[in-house]
């Protein structure tokens, strides 16, 4: 029997070997090794774990909506609300124009709506698919059904407005209007702010935890646009138009508020990261901005009143349009989030 | 006609049964007529070609054409069970990569050309000969040899012993080729 | 017709990947993507529309003398993931379309030939599992083998899997299969072996059920899912809120003063 | 698979895969079984879930380790040290099954005084002829058997020849007058030698030596040799991860020597189960295309000892008694097959037709004359030498030697494509332009696509039907052999002269049928059963087989397999028990597990109740049970033995279970029939870091290096270039050189891309990030990999010193939806002296952070990895 031959240089000391198990017990703690040697420090590996999940790869799948689908929201959104202004107007028979100007607002949402859930879905087949089924316990159905009813009526009592203002009225024609004025009253309310209950009916933690919130906050949104546009079409003198907007902007300011005031963890995305500066743009624009705009407006003289009003309304429909993007934004980076879909605490 | 295209849009159905849109008031003329790709189609009992453990595989095939191949639940080795290779063995069959005509290079070039297979299968049988004719040693020092060294042949672990049976029969037994190998060298 | 279901048991699950394979040959899907993650042996990260079977490959620090059946210590666990098919399904729910309907068997399946690709399910999903094919735009995952389950066949992943990890049958004796199953593991020592099954959450249950060692969440399974139809009450609630306040405030205001911008 | 082959007289695994789940322990060694042959490892799983103990000895952490109850990590290419200390533990616990080790094995029998172990030598055996470079085994042999210098009529071993050969049981051995000692006490008995010889090999050795802590060893040994005795069993499974070693034959050896001491062997639950890594591994041994067997593992005749005289080949490759005493009935039956109507008796049957080898014709020992130039023509079928063969650099170069190429595959493999697409060209060692061979790649045929026969890795042979036509021009082997066998003949047949006798006596006429005249593959597989002659009626079992040319047999192993016409036993479906008697057909006469006369005690009885498989009926006065007797039906157990002086089978009498050896015992000791010893020794791997701890001698003394300056080493020990052990594996998501998977999308995505596992030790050590690249370099090549930093490869401690072990699946190439570097490029060609393998699962390696070079300096770097400049 031979002895065996040490391997010279190559044979560790203890100290070595101490540092082999103070660098396994790092690696299999922190899953990444940190431990100064005479190189550098590297080899971190991903784990699985219940602090981690599996390997950091979020739960949710994001949601698959590209620029067609918050721009609905922002359209029907204003279109919504530019149906119940219009139709009020009338009921009240404040103003003629107004009411004409409202109803074209509603009857080019209710066009371009449905255009754009096209072209979202790629082909107009696809979205007749949608009325296959009538399903109360589905915001979607139930936001299709009532998109149907809007446009229909909005585009009907536009439609009869269009021809007695050209032909003449004839009692058939009245009555469309009356009708078709009515319907995108109905579903006019709905249409406003359905979008809200559609999101936050969701997985989504940043969209379900605000369920409550959305549909109003929604509303206020469209109700803003609409005034807004209809501010910018000529009626920018109209005091119950200031009114609405005033009262918009003040929810806005308030939801924004509220949001940046609880510190719940599902919010992140609404205050940190590009979704976050999106969201707050958003809502900066919907309201502090023409809330104090309309303030000043009211205590200015008429020409930098006229002036102050028409930002408001920019500010206001802009924000209503990037809010919107900003709360898809979100949702996406909630559902990237590994962490609280699994009810992992953030540290 | 009229009538019966109501009756087949599930909102009639749902205003009819009171129904919720989930159930089968919902499903399509496809989804309820709806069968796997192995219906009506014939069956070859085969065995899977990867490794040795030899799981039994169901080849259904219609027209010609290979539809899809799964274990054979009879097997009393695999019980029908296959792992991710022998349960993508549709796949190695038709996968776009496959070979189907005969590619030559010839000698320097720089690129294939493909040839009729009789003509390759006439060449290479002239290769062959021409290269035992060469190097076939019938005797050495006056003893029996009846052997070349100088054509090989390596393969025939994953080919069916009939296949070994004639490469050995021709090549070692027929040519005097003794250089025959495969993987199962052990 | 029996109502049915998959018990998957990662304590038998030699983490093969058949299942992968089985589901996407019987499907005909493609495969998608050659990326090297780095993540255990797993590669194709999740569920998705083109993987409707993906399996999870958990390590640990191995120490020799134990392999991963010792009850002391799970080192290296694998687990086959599939769309759950719930009691409760979120996605069913959502589906504007009545594309996607409970079979007779009590899965969630999509019809191909309905959805339009609204992409509302992949919202809805507590479970990540549904999502939209890139190409056409329509949502898939798991059918729980539909077509073969209508003439009697196993889904392809069950059939092919090689330790019989994936479990096929009643859902009920499936359930009562588990129970022992978990007393057995116990009794073996594996006292992290546990149930998964959210009977107790809004989802109340799945098809797809499954045994595990450790905590779900290592095995990205959500500790309670809820199915988002449990917020439609309050979202519905405060929809008619902002529909009366905006009918009212926009009555208010032009009721008020309307007349006097001009 | 001389390994088994000399240890119980056939090279085929002893059991089935189904009967794992009797087990009551299994030791999974040299082999990750769930993942490399998954389906088969339900069996483990169910025995495992009945309570067995499963037992997984590796140097990774795999998904086997993750099923197994026991995981011990050892170094890579310490499996005897490990094994023999599982004999030595079992002897010196007195562990062994007693009365199957006195009545079933040569325990008893006594050596020559002139013997000498490996303990009294320093790691030889006594007959070493250092400057012949092999032994001369006389020394060998029992006390009082026949040999050279007692001039017996046939000296007990043959000087050359190849190893395969030994599959059939070792050398034909005069059996006769050979002492014994049932007591085993006698001091040179085959008991008390192997007790002496591996007293060294301690739990302290291994974990010295192994890396196994002595706790973790203790209770494997434990839990593995307590499944034995009447009613308990314990089975063995094995794959490459034996046999690809410098001493894989005898690494098997000592498993063999375990399970005889045991009483595993022939008993259900017990057995060594190699797995096989092709679809026919198994069968292309058995009807075999290597060099050195003819199908049956009848030996190839050896130029100038077997030239002369058909008698003397008889003479000296059959036994007096036992199974091998009917040599010349196979072997003129296979000549009938053959030749037909040429072979006759005063031709000697044919035999001076047949080609004799002179040499090592193996795949390394020609593809070294192929890089020498010597060879002008080669035939690739279903293979992937550019890949999957070591010192893939070598091989590649040596293709571009040759004049002609035949590439038969599904797919353009890189073998096929050497001349534009490798590695060699990217590095400008080659260019089409300088490459002369000429290259013809025919498209092959599927599985689905042609019928045939597969014999799996329990030797069961299964048919498979054709279900569709093969696309385009691909076609079967079967049909390209026919077919160039037709235009062959053709050449032959006006060719008087001597050299085509032969070739123009054989026969080859098998019908054709369908669209593409395929061969009808049944009646090759009528032919290799055998018929009588010149009836032609089909022959039922091997004892039908005559030595005067009235039967013809392609295989006599495989006799029964076609019993009839139109009844192919190996096509049927209809299984009736767990070991599946009415699905295909095992050889030999269908016994699922062999050898199973052992499951019974000397007296016909079963060992217990629980272990019961083949039993002695009284009334009926035959052999019968649950599996098909691996025996003389009718011999009575207690029908004595006359080996002494007896002949043929029935010279065994009633209680010797292992019918092809000639004293119808298991070989603990081989006397004959193996290069490198009767007894496994621990040799270190060809390049190890350590010196070999127990004997002088550091490698196996038989094993071949082939050093040139294209194939390399590392000096030995310890090579400070090369600190790392590397070892080589495959993944369950590809198969061997990735031909049949990484072109496949659901395949590919799964394991897209070359890694190397590495612990998080060895990568904090070296600064490795996981998920980057690293390069690993031998002296033969260099590859880069995505380094996965895994808690899975662990430091193991060799002597006082931490050795790291780097993994490297080898699946990658130059082609396919996924390539990367070829890892056999890394290894050298070496060859076992038994069968001629490579070491791939032990080596030296390096490893530094970073991608390789490309191009032209990739060859720099290549070249001063080999000590050279450029």
């Amino acid at each position: 029997m031979s002895d065996p031959v040490p391997l010279g240089d190559l044979v560790p000391g203890l100290e070595r070997e101490r540092r082999l198990a103070e660098i396994r017990r790092e690696a299999e703690r922190r899953g990444k090794l940190d431990v100064v040697g005479g190189r550098p420090p590297g080899a971190p590996f991903p784990q699985a774990t219940p602090e981690t999940g599996y390997y950091k790869i979020p739960l949710l799948k994001e949601p698959p909506w590209k620029w067609e689908i918050p721009l609905y929201f922002f359209v029907g959104g204003a279109a919504g609300a530019a149906a119940v202004v219009g139709a009020i107007a009338d009921y009240t028979g404040v103003d003629r124009k107004l009411v004409k100007h409202a109803r074209w607002i509603a009857a080019a949402g209710s066009v371009i709506s449905p255009v754009l859930l096209v072209a979202d879905l790629g082909r107009p087949a696809r979205f007749l698919a949608m009325l296959r089924v009538f399903k109360p316990q589905s915001p979607m159905s139930m936001g299709v059904w009532t998109l149907v009813g809007f446009s229909s009526g909005a585009a009907a009592a536009a439609f009869a407005g269009f021809l007695s203002d050209r032909y003449g009225p004839s009692l058939p024609l009245r009555w469309l209007e009356n009708a078709g004025q009515a319907a995108s009253l109905a579903f006019g309310l709905p249409f406003s702010n359905y979008t809200g209950v559609l999101i936050g009916a969701t997985a989504i933690p940043v969209w379900n935890r605000n369920v409550g919130d959305l549909p109003l906050h929604f509303a206020a949104s469209g109700l803003a646009a609409a005034v807004g546009m209809l501010e910018l079409m000529g009626h920018g003198k109209n005091r119950a138009l200031q009114a609405l907007g005033l009262g918009a902007g003040i929810f806005e300011s308030w939801e924004g508020l509220r949001i940046e005031g609880r510190s719940d963890p599902h919010l992140d995305p609404l205050k940190h990261g590009a979704s976050g500066w999106t969201t707050r743009t958003g809502g900066v624009l919907s309201g502090p901005v023409p809330t104090i705009l309309r303030l000043l407006s009211a205590l200015g003289g008429k020409r930098r009143s006229a002036s102050l009003r028409r930002w408001a309304a920019w500010s206001a429909i802009a924000g209503s349009l990037i809010t919107r993007f900003a709360w898809i934004r979100a949702g996406h980076a909630s559902a990237r989030d590994w962490k609280l879909p699994l009810e992992i605490r953030s540290e | 006609m009229l009538k019966d295209l109501l009756s087949r849009w599930p909102l009639i159905q749902q205003i009819q049964t009171g129904a919720d849109g989930t159930g089968p008031e919902a499903m399509s003329e496809r989804t309820r007529n709806l069968r796997p790709k192995t219906d009506g189609a014939e069956v070859a009992r085969s065995i899977c070609p990867y490794c040795g453990v030899g799981c039994g595989q169901l080849v259904f095939h219609k027209d010609g054409k290979l539809i899809s191949i799964e274990g054979d639940p009879e097997s009393p080795i695999s019980r029908g069970h296959l792992c991710p290779k022998g349960a993508d063995t549709y796949e190695l069959h038709t996968h776009p990569g496959r070979l189907t005509k005969v590619k030559y290079r010839r000698p320097y070039s720089r690129h294939w050309d493909q040839i009729e297979l009789e003509q390759a299968m006439d060449r290479v049988a002239e290769r062959l000969w021409e290269s035992r004719e060469r190097t076939f040693q019938e005797t050495c020092d006056g003893e029996t040899l009846m052997q070349t060294t100088a054509i090989a042949h390596l393969g025939g672990a994953t080919l069916d012993i009939e296949e070994n049976y004639l490469i050995r029969k021709l090549f070692t037994v027929g040519l005097g080729m003794v250089s025959i190998s495969n993987q199962a060298r052990i | 017709m029996s109502v049915t279901a998959f018990l998957t048991d990662s304590t038998l699950c030699i983490g093969c990947k058949a299942c992968e394979v089985a589901c996407k040959e019987w499907n005909g899907i493609e495969g998608d993507g050659l990326d090297w993650s780095g993540f255990s042996y797993d590669n194709t990260g999740a569920v998705g529309a083109s993987t409707w079977r993906h399996v999870k490959f958990v390590e640990r620090a191995p120490v020799p003398g134990l392999g991963g059946n010792a009850g002391e210590q799970a080192s290296w666990t694998f687990s086959s993931d599939v769309c759950k098919h719930c009691e409760q399904a979120g996605c069913l729910e959502a589906c504007p379309t009545g594309s996607i309907v409970r079979t007779e068997f009590g899965g969630v399946f999509i019809q191909p030939d309905v959805c339009n690709g609204c992409g509302y399910c992949v919202t809805a999903c507590p479970f990540g599992v549904v999502a939209r094919n890139e190409q056409d735009g329509r949502a898939f995952k798991c059918t729980f083998c539909y077509d073969r389950q209508k003439v009697g066949l196993r889904p392809a992943c069950a059939k092919a899997c090689p330790t019989e990890s994936i479990q096929f049958g009643e859902i009920d004796e499936l359930r009562e299969k588990a129970r022992l199953r978990l007393e057995e593991l116990h009794r073996r020592g594996m006292d992290d072996a546990a149930f998964y099954d959210p009977t107790h959450t809004s989802v109340r249950g799945t098809h797809a059920m499954f045994i595990i060692r450790g905590d779900p969440r290592t095995y990205n399974l959500p500790p309670s899912p809820q199915v988002p139809t449990i917020y439609l009450k309050k979202g519905w609630r405060s929809s008619a809120l902002a529909a009366g306040l905006l009918l009212g405030g926009t009555l208010l205001a032009l009721l008020t003063d309307g007349r006097s911008g001009r | 698979m001389p390994g088994l082959g000399t240890s119980f007289g056939r090279g085929g695994a002893t059991t089935a895969q189904q009967d794992l789940s009797n087990a009551d322990a299994i030791l999974i060694m040299g082999s990750s079984m769930a993942e490399n042959h998954p389906v088969g490892f339900q069996w483990v799983m169910e025995a495992r879930e009945k309570g067995a103990k499963v037992i997984h000895v590796d140097p990774r952490y795999t998904r086997t380790s993750a099923m197994a109850d026991i995981w011990l990590p050892l170094r890579a290419g310490t499996d005897i040290l490990f094994l023999g200390a599982l004999v030595n533990y079992v002897l010196e616990n007195n562990r062994e099954f007693r009365e199957y080790v006195v009545h079933y094995t040569n325990a008893s029998a006594i050596l020559r005084e002139d013997f000498r172990d490996t303990e009294d030598l320093d790691g030889l055996f006594s007959g070493w002829d250092a400057p012949k470079n092999k032994y001369s085994p006389e020394s060998w042999l029992y006390q009082g058997a026949p040999s050279k210098e007692t001039g017996g009529e046939k000296a007990g071993h043959s000087d050359v020849g190849g190893g395969h050969g030994k599959d059939r049981g070792g050398e034909a051995q005069d059996a006769s007058q050979f002492e014994s000692d049932p007591t085993l006490e006698h001091p040179r008995c085959v008991f008390q030698v192997l007790k002496r010889h591996f007293s060294r090999y301690t739990p302290e050795m291994v974990e010295r030596y192994c890396g196994v802590p002595e706790d973790v060893f203790l209770k494997a040994a434990d839990a593995f040799s307590s499944a034995s005795g009447p009613e308990r069993t314990a089975a063995i499974c094995y794959a490459v991860g034996w046999t690809q070693h410098s001493k894989g034959v005898q690494i098997i050896r000592t498993a063999s020597i375990l399970q005889l001491l045991l009483g595993n062997i022939g008993r259900p639950g017990g057995g060594i189960l190699a797995l096989r890594g092709h679809a026919s591994i198994q069968g292309s041994t058995d009807i075999p295309t290597l060099y050195d067997i003819l199908p049956g593992y009848l030996p190839m005749p050896l130029f100038e000892s077997d030239s002369h005289q058909l008698e003397d080949y008889i003479k000296k490759h059959s036994t007096r008694t036992g199974l091998w005493s009917k040599f010349d009935h196979y072997f003129v039956s296979l000549m009938k097959a053959y030749y037909g109507d040429g072979a006759a008796k005063d031709n000697d049957w044919g035999f001076h037709w047949l080609p004799r080898i002179t040499g090592d014709h193996s795949h390394f020992g020609y593809w070294l004359d192929m890089a020498d130039g010597k060879l002008e023509g080669l035939f690739v079928m279903g293979q992937n030498p550019a890949v999957g063969a070591s010192n893939g650099r070598l091989e590649r170069k040596a293709l571009a030697k040759l004049k002609w190429l035949v590439v038969r595959d599904m797919v353009e493999t890189e073998t096929a494509s050497f001349w534009y697409a490798s590695p060699e060209v990217e590095r400008g060692e080659l260019s089409p332009e300088t490459i002369g061979t000429e290259v013809f790649l025919f498209p092959a045929a599927g599985t689905a696509e042609k019928a045939g026969t597969f014999t799996n890795t329990q030797r069961l042979l299964q048919h498979r039907e054709k279900a569709v036509d093969p696309p385009g021009d691909a076609r079967s082997e079967a049909w390209f052999m026919y077919h160039l066998g037709r235009r062959i003949k053709e050449k032959a047949k006006n060719d008087a002269r001597s050299r085509n006798a032969g070739l123009r006596a054989l026969t080859w006429n098998y019908s054709v049928e369908g669209l593409h005249t395929e061969p009808k593959v049944d009646e090759i597989l009528e032919e290799i059963n055998g018929y009588t002659l010149p009836g032609r009626v089909q022959l039922t079992k091997i004892k039908e087989l005559r030595n005067d040319g009235s039967t013809a047999c392609g295989a006599w192993i495989y006799c029964g397999v076609f019993p009839e016409p139109g009844h192919n036993r190996a096509n049927e479906r209809n299984p009736r028990d767990l070991l599946g008697h009415g699905w295909g057909f095992s050889w030999p006469n269908d016994c699922r597990i062999i050898y199973n006369r052992a499951s019974a005690r000397p007296d016909g009885q079963p060992w217990s109740e629980r272990k019961k498989l083949v039993w002695w009926d009284e009334e009926k006065k035959e052999w019968t049970g649950l599996d098909n007797p691996d025996y003389e039906k009718n011999v009575a157990p207690d029908e004595p033995a006359n080996i002494h002086s007896g002949t043929g089978i029935k010279a065994l009498g009633g209680a010797k279970p292992f019918i092809l050896h000639p004293d119808g015992v298991g070989w603990i000791y081989v006397a004959s029939g193996l290069k490198d010893g009767p007894l496994p020794a621990h040799y270190e791997p060809l390049e190890s870091l350590f010196h070999n701890p127990l004997y002088r001698q550091q490698t196996n003394p038989g094993a071949q290096k082939k050093e040139r300056p294209d194939n390399p080493y590392a000096e030995s020990p310890g090579d400070p270039r090369f600190p790392y052990v590397l070892t080589t594996y495959r993944l369950t998501e590809h198969h061997t050189a990735g031909g049949m998977t990484r072109t496949l999308s659901h395949l590919a995505e799964l394991q897209p891309e070359l890694f190397t596992e590495i612990s998080p030790e060895l990568a904090a050590e070296l600064g490795l990030t996981h998920g980057d690249w690293a390069t690993i370099t031998t002296p033969r090549g260099l590859v880069e990999a995505r380094v996965m930093v895994t808690p899975r490869m662990r430091p193991v401690r060799i002597d006082g010193r931490v050795l790291h072990q780097v993994g490297l699946p080898y699946h990658w190439g130059y082609r396919g939806q996924v390539t990367g570097d070829i890892v056999n490029d890394l290894l050298a060609i070496s060859e076992e002296p038994n069968v001629r393998i490579m070491e791939t699962k032990a080596l030296v390696c390096n490893l530094v952070p970073g991608r390789r070079a490309r191009g032209s300096a990739a060859r720099q770097q290549l070249d001063a990895q080999l000590g050279r400049t450029a």
